[in-house]
């Protein structure tokens, strides 16, 4: 099985990183494993996506023309996203930031208003990992422990401190997608 | 001098990207950042000028400086 | 490094490069290879004797590395279809002047200006030489970031072993994509055997000329059929291809990069729904590996030739196979990169009843 | 009655602009655009844009538009203007596109002493292709090709091309802008202006360097942007006219 | 003109160019073809609305021709090999912004900087596209001084016709040699088709782009395909070739430009020693004559390609003829010029016994 | 006791040169042959030739030698002395092939201040190709693509690299010398070796430009073209030290 | 039957133009003619030659390797067509620039003092039509009518007196070649 | 100054090509042209100085301008 995910939002807000850290999961996990970030500068805008993909065959293409997952951290992403995303996938949507509601009635759509956990846990960094956390928590795709250590693995000799925030980010979205809602 | 103070701007929101060059500008103070994202993704810049005490002289330099051509400016 | 990173294509290029010895890199930015040309910045700088230069444009880059390959380092350019095009008159002279160096086309969409999607049409250029004169070079089309670190590393041993140009040929999205990829430990270039033509300064030895205008007629033919030699020698040992599940195919689709992987799904999904069908991907685009092919082509498969353009490989399948198989053909050119599912249409299309 | 004092330009076509925030692209299309109105030569202007960040610029203007390949604007430019010498034709290049790749173009068509017009954005890095050292980046400015800030030991000195095209016996009016406060743009403007018009007047090779920002790869929000040209950047590329031998012809 | 004039090739291009509405020639000096760009200099002078520009470089030239294209003027540059090489940027820019233009390429021998001797070394580069992108080019190969004429004659209207560059390719004899030619009248190019698509200025009409930027990878493979579409109709209208005593032959030389004429001086030797030999001389190297190739080979004859080149042709002759003929081949690379008494030499080694 | 006040420098081999009677190429290649020897850097030298009519140049130097494509001797030279930062690079390099075709590689070499000197023969014309215009022709002047005599109208005007390259950062040492009489000669022999005494320094780009007749292609007598070179060549190309940043190193 | 004839000699002799008319004198003979002028600048020298080739058929090589006929004006350009002219060729040798005599046996050498009898004609100027006259006499190639004819047909409205001067050239190169040797 | 008539020169007459940029140089006016062709084709130059009344001052002019490195100056 493949699964593909799509990560979306503004420049600056972690976006990448996401994606990053979850393809390090997956190769925690054994799988195989291709990142395609947003892909040139021959146009310019404020925003930035990448695609993962994950499976435990080889991987032939690495583009998600309809991804299964789709996380979102901005309005405009929100809206891009809504269309493409396959039928039954699942969209996260940073509630704290977008306002609006998806309309497709055939995917679910799971708010987390991440910079509001975020700040609790004491950082507006941890936004990041607040939602790879409720992702991780509602499809499966990785294990917790597999997002913290390639979390870890990405970050490697940078400071522990922002480590500990991420860990404590991950949990928390987890949480939250999975109980709070 | 009194005619000075007639000028009035329209920023059309939707062309802005936040570059806040505008509000940099002004001599008189009267842009300010606009609280909601337009469809580009950006927060506008918006007129604080009031109808009260409109300050706004007209000078255009908020538009002549602004990259996105979203300012146009008037005199009543 | 041992362990595996995910990392891009074009910085596993770099990466692999330095680790085969590469201490010149010269290019110049274009879409979608920037990565490299960034990467190589910060890698050249590490080195006590590595060198990075942003030329002023491909031309001088190319031209650049002429001048460091004569000096004896092992060399690296990048570029991408319009910037590969400029490189050609020095291709050409790299050829004629038998000097070793690394070149990369991460492709993009063409002619012209076009687009930078990920595209393959630069095989032509790639494997007749866009330059003036006879001269061929080897060119590698990975498909994965681990067979690209595999063969950035032969690419250089190729180079000097045959004094030759070798080009990586791929395209845009698998120099953006990341992928895992284990790196060989770093070679140890003064163990490699001596460059004895480079120019050094003759200090305590006849001087050396590297040159390639040879007016006599004479000189120049015979120096022609020598690289001709050479190129024998080439096909004869560096034709690589893979096979998959082609020993009973009966629609063998042939596919190289990218579209090779997006095939290879394809005939998975075909075999799951009980149709023979099977892979063969050449890996060294030239030599073209005509040897698997007759091969696939003696089990009486059907053929079809998936490219991302209008047709340019399916050249070297037609003067493989000399009329012994049915070729059919799917393209797409300028940029659309095609689902596992659209090549199962294509298979199902062309399957022989 | 309402007086209109500042709206769009007549030729600037009705479409967002792909530039960053901040980005001087903007404010020089519209400035080119308000030339060609004023002058009343959309009808017979022809535009050829760079390979660039203006690459679209055919989205923008609303005037004929000939593609060039990257660095060979004033080739093809020349190739138009001499068949159609009487069509006022211009190129509008960035700083990778002139003073890099195509600087013996640019160089030999200045010396040829072409009648056409060159708009040069010198934002000291390539913008396009994500903000690499171009010809123009200071000496120590960061880059993605020169992390450690440009050196000149390795990546040698700023280029001012501006100045070595003033050399040539074939350039008439060469001057250097910005686009960091009204003021600077209203001078920018003028010397756009100038610039066409003497290609109008068939005196020769005219070009208007323009400083201008590029937030998105300079890192900077832009109004650092264009405080940072104010305050670095001219003293490397000091503004004002480099060269006018209009008077003389 | 009627009466026959004793001109050298590189003049009859420049005097037909000129008769057929040339009126914009830029060029770079190189040899065996710098009689071409001082005839243009001549040439464009007297004219009224004609321009010469000498380039700084064959880059600038080229790109001077799009720009002079655009704006809807008959256009024509040439060089020699390795500045043919430089303009492979510029052609693949023309291809894809389907703009006319006649490019002579006086080959010399290469690779590298080589020598002035004539060679037949960059038909590769000619037939396959040099530079970067799906494209082709309409190659026309003359072998003598009133083809030369003919053929430049057609190269404009071509070019017009089918909104593509048109390549003149032939070798430093070709272009050096004088031979009697008769040229055509002056054309009156105001009677030709408006250009629709030109750049002048939007007068009275809705404003032009001419661009190959298709970011959007849906416009660009159409953009693709809709060159396929041409190049195909071209294919079908205009393959030429000279066929000499092939129709009983056993053995077919092919071979063009020089080299043809040399091999039939060779298959009339042959004839008189009663060995049924024939000459096939390709006129359009792309589209190449298939057709013509087909109809010889059903006639049951072996084939032997003669090229001035280490063998580049010979793959238009393989897959035109896809296995059904024995095809043999004879090099003569870098600038020998082989007698007929050499060609036929061959013809008797390879004669099917 | 005979003494030798004069001889074949020993760096020059003994081969006929296929230069034209009366062309500067040859005094200017024994003048370098004569300081590589006084300088005693033969076994570390190399020479870039060009494409022109000192193509074969490495039938005569006895050093070893790395051909460049026509244009691009100075973008070989960088790849050279990058590598080889302690060997002496020195390109030869001609109007043509400098200051047309190569114009982009050779300002931006001198730009980077690459240290490597470069001989430039100014004979106003492409000798090689059998005398067409070269940027530096002088106005007027006939070539075979100006059979009128270079109009600046149509044809530009004549180029003044030097004094372009002086402008750089990067450019130490660049003298404008001629050939054309013992006193000359000696001036330039001066200037070559003060400028691979720079390249020795390591204080940067180095370059002497040489006014050299080219009797075949200017259809002049070779006292003639002396003659010729030092009435009008000057004029416009005038002779002496252009930049000298030697000191301030 | 095909001819091939070289012409030798240093620049500003008036090779080339000899080639040149005896080309236009075969055309005028309703002959194909191929000229072919040294070839490329890429090497400097003194000297200038060119081949011509005439024939009732099409012409394959323009190029003579073994060159039937040669007219030389100076000594290098003896030395070298003794070289390489076919076994009984013809040679005409300017004998008033080149005092050497050919060595070769199988081959018919012609001497011609041609600046003496230019000379005698009033102008040094003929040298060339005189060699031309000696070699159409002696070889047949073409006549002394044709040649003339090319003669005028090459030089078109120029001075009226060359054309003249030209003509008794070519008569007296004849006259001498077949009587006065 | 009795030793600055020591000069004297050989010309190598295969190398020269006869441009007589040597005979224009020469302040005692002691080159010449020769009669006899050398292989190249050339009448090159030679010396004119006689052993009776040598005038060579060993100046070396002519040798600085010779472009095919065809003289050598001795003083003796
Ligand atoms: C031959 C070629 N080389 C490289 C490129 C890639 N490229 C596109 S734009 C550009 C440079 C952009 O920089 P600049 O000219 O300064 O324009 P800016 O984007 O900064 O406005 C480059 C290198 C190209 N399109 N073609
Ligand atoms: C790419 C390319 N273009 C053109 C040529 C032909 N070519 C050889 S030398 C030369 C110019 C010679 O002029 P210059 O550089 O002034 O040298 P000179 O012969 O005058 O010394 C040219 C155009 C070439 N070899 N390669
Ligand atoms: S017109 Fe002048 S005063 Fe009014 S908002 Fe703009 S800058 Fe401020
Ligand atoms: S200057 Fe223009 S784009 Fe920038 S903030 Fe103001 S209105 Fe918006
Ligand atoms: S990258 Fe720079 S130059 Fe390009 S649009 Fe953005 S700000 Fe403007
Ligand atoms: S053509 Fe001119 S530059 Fe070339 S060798 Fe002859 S005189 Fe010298
Ligand atoms: S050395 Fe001086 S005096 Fe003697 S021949 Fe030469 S130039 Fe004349
Ligand atoms: S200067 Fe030299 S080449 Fe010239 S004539 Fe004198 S000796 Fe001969
Ligand atoms: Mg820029
Ligand atoms: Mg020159």
């Amino acid at each position: 099985m493949i699964t593909k995910t799509a990560f979306a939002g503004s420049g600056g807000q972690g976006v990448l990183s996401m994606g990053y850290i979850l393809a390090y999961a997956a190769m925690r996990d054994k799988k195989n494993v291709t990142y395609l970030p947003s892909y040139g500068a021959e146009v310019r805008g404020g925003t930035a996506n990448c695609t993962v993909c994950i499976s435990d065959e080889e991987i032939a293409s690495p583009v998600a023309s309809a991804p299964d997952y789709a996380i979102v951290l901005n309005k405009p992403s929100m809206l891009k996203y809504q269309g493409i995303i396959r039928k039954g996938g699942i969209m996260l949507v940073n509630s704290s930031l977008v306002d609006a509601k998806a309309e497709r009635e055939d995917i679910e759509v799971i708010y987390i208003p991440a910079n509001k956990l975020a700040l609790e846990l004491g950082s507006e960094r941890a936004v990041n990992m607040i939602m790879l956390g409720a992702f991780a928590a509602k499809t499966g795709v990785t294990s917790l422990e597999s997002l913290a250590g390639g979390m870890s693995d990405v970050l490697k000799s940078k400071s522990a401190g922002l480590v500990d925030l991420n860990k404590k980010g991950i949990e928390r979205g987890a949480e939250y997608a999975l109980h709070e809602r | 001098m009194a005619d000075k103070n007639k000028g009035r701007i329209k920023i059309n929101s939707e062309l802005c990207k936040g570059c806040y060059l505008c509000i940099s500008v002004c001599p008189k103070h009267i842009i300010a950042v606009s609280e909601t994202l337009n469809h580009q993704g950006y927060y506008p810049s918006k007129s604080t000028d009031s109808s009260d005490d409109p300050k706004c002289t007209g000078c255009a330099m908020c538009a002549t400086i602004c990259p996105d051509v979203a300012i146009e400016v008037y005199r009543d | 490094m041992t362990e595996k990173v995910l990392m891009s294509g074009n910085h596993v290029i770099g990466e692999a490069a330095v680790r085969a010895g590469c201490s010149f890199y010269a290019g110049y930015p274009i879409t979608p290879q920037n990565e490299l040309t960034e990467y190589m910045a910060g890698a050249m700088a590490k080195l006590d004797d590595g060198t990075f230069i942003q030329a002023e444009s491909e031309i001088a880059a190319i031209n650049m590395l002429i001048g460091a390959s004569m000096a004896g380092a092992r060399v690296m350019t990048s570029s991408s279809s319009p910037g590969i095009s400029l490189k050609q008159e020095g291709i050409s002279f790299l050829s004629a002047l038998e000097l070793p160096a690394v070149i990369v086309n991460c492709m993009r969409g063409g002619p012209g200006l076009g687009n930078i999607a990920p595209s393959q049409g630069d095989y032509f250029q790639a494997t007749r030489g866009g330059g003036h004169g006879d001269y061929r070079n080897i060119v590698l089309g990975p498909a994965s970031g681990q067979e690209i670190c595999d063969l950035v590393t032969k690419a250089f041993d190729y180079a000097d072993e045959y004094l030759t140009p070798v080009m990586i040929l791929l395209d845009g999205m698998m120099g953006q994509m990341m992928e895992p990829v284990v790196f060989p430990e770093y070679r140890d270039i003064s163990t490699l055997p001596e460059k004895t033509w480079k120019i050094d300064g003759a200090k305590g030895r006849p001087r050396r000329v590297i040159k390639s205008l040879l007016l006599d007629v004479n000189v120049e033919e015979a120096h022609n059929w020598k690289l001709v030699r050479r190129y024998e020698q080439i096909k004869d040992k560096i034709q690589m291809a893979e096979s998959y599940k082609t020993s009973d195919a009966k629609l063998t689709v042939i596919a190289y990069g990218i579209a090779a992987r997006i095939a290879k799904s394809a005939v998975d999904r075909a075999r799951e729904e009980g149709i023979k069908a099977g892979l063969l991907r050449p890996v060294t685009l030239w030599p073209f590996p005509e040897r698997s092919l007759r091969e696939a082509a003696s089990n009486n498969t059907e053929f079809l030739v998936y490219e991302m353009s209008t047709g340019q490989m399916i050249e070297d399948v037609r003067l493989s196979l000399n009329g012994s198989s049915r070729i059919h053909f799917h393209g797409r050119p300028g940029g659309p990169v095609s689902t596992p599912a659209d090549i199962y249409e294509q298979i199902k299309k062309y399957y022989p009843r | 009655m309402t007086e209109t004092i500042f709206k769009r330009p007549k030729y600037l076509k009705d479409a967002v602009f792909h530039y960053c925030p901040g980005c001087g692209h903007g404010i020089t299309h519209r400035l080119v655009a308000e030339v060609i109105e004023e002058l009343d030569i959309a009808d017979r202007s022809i535009c050829v844009p760079p390979a660039g960040c203006a690459v679209l610029a055919y989205d923008y203007f609303d005037i004929d538009v000939g593609e060039a390949a990257h660095g060979r604007g004033a080739a093809v430019a020349t190739g138009l203007k001499r068949v159609l010498p009487d069509r006022i034709v211009f190129t509008y290049q960035g700083d990778g596109d002139m003073a890099a790749i195509g600087t013996a173009e640019t160089i030999h068509a200045a010396n040829r002493g072409e009648n056409i017009t060159t708009i040069f954005i010198n934002n000291g890095t390539y913008g396009m292709t994500g903000g690499q050292m171009a010809p123009t980046t200071l000496v120590g400015q960061k880059s993605t090709t020169t992390p450690g800030g440009r050196d000149t030991k390795r990546d040698g000195n700023p280029l001012r091309l501006s100045e070595m095209l003033a050399l040539l016996d074939g350039t008439i009016y060469i001057e250097r802008v910005s686009v960091t406060s009204p003021k600077n743009i209203r001078a920018a403007k003028k010397a756009i202006k100038k610039a066409f018009q003497i290609q109008m007047d068939r005196l020769g090779y005219s070009l208007v360097e323009v400083l201008s920002p590029c937030p998105t790869n300079w890192k900077m929000s832009p109004v650092d942007s264009c405080k940072w040209i104010d305050e670095y950047m001219t003293k490397t590329f000091p503004i004002g006219v480099i060269k006018d031998n209009s008077e003389n012809k």
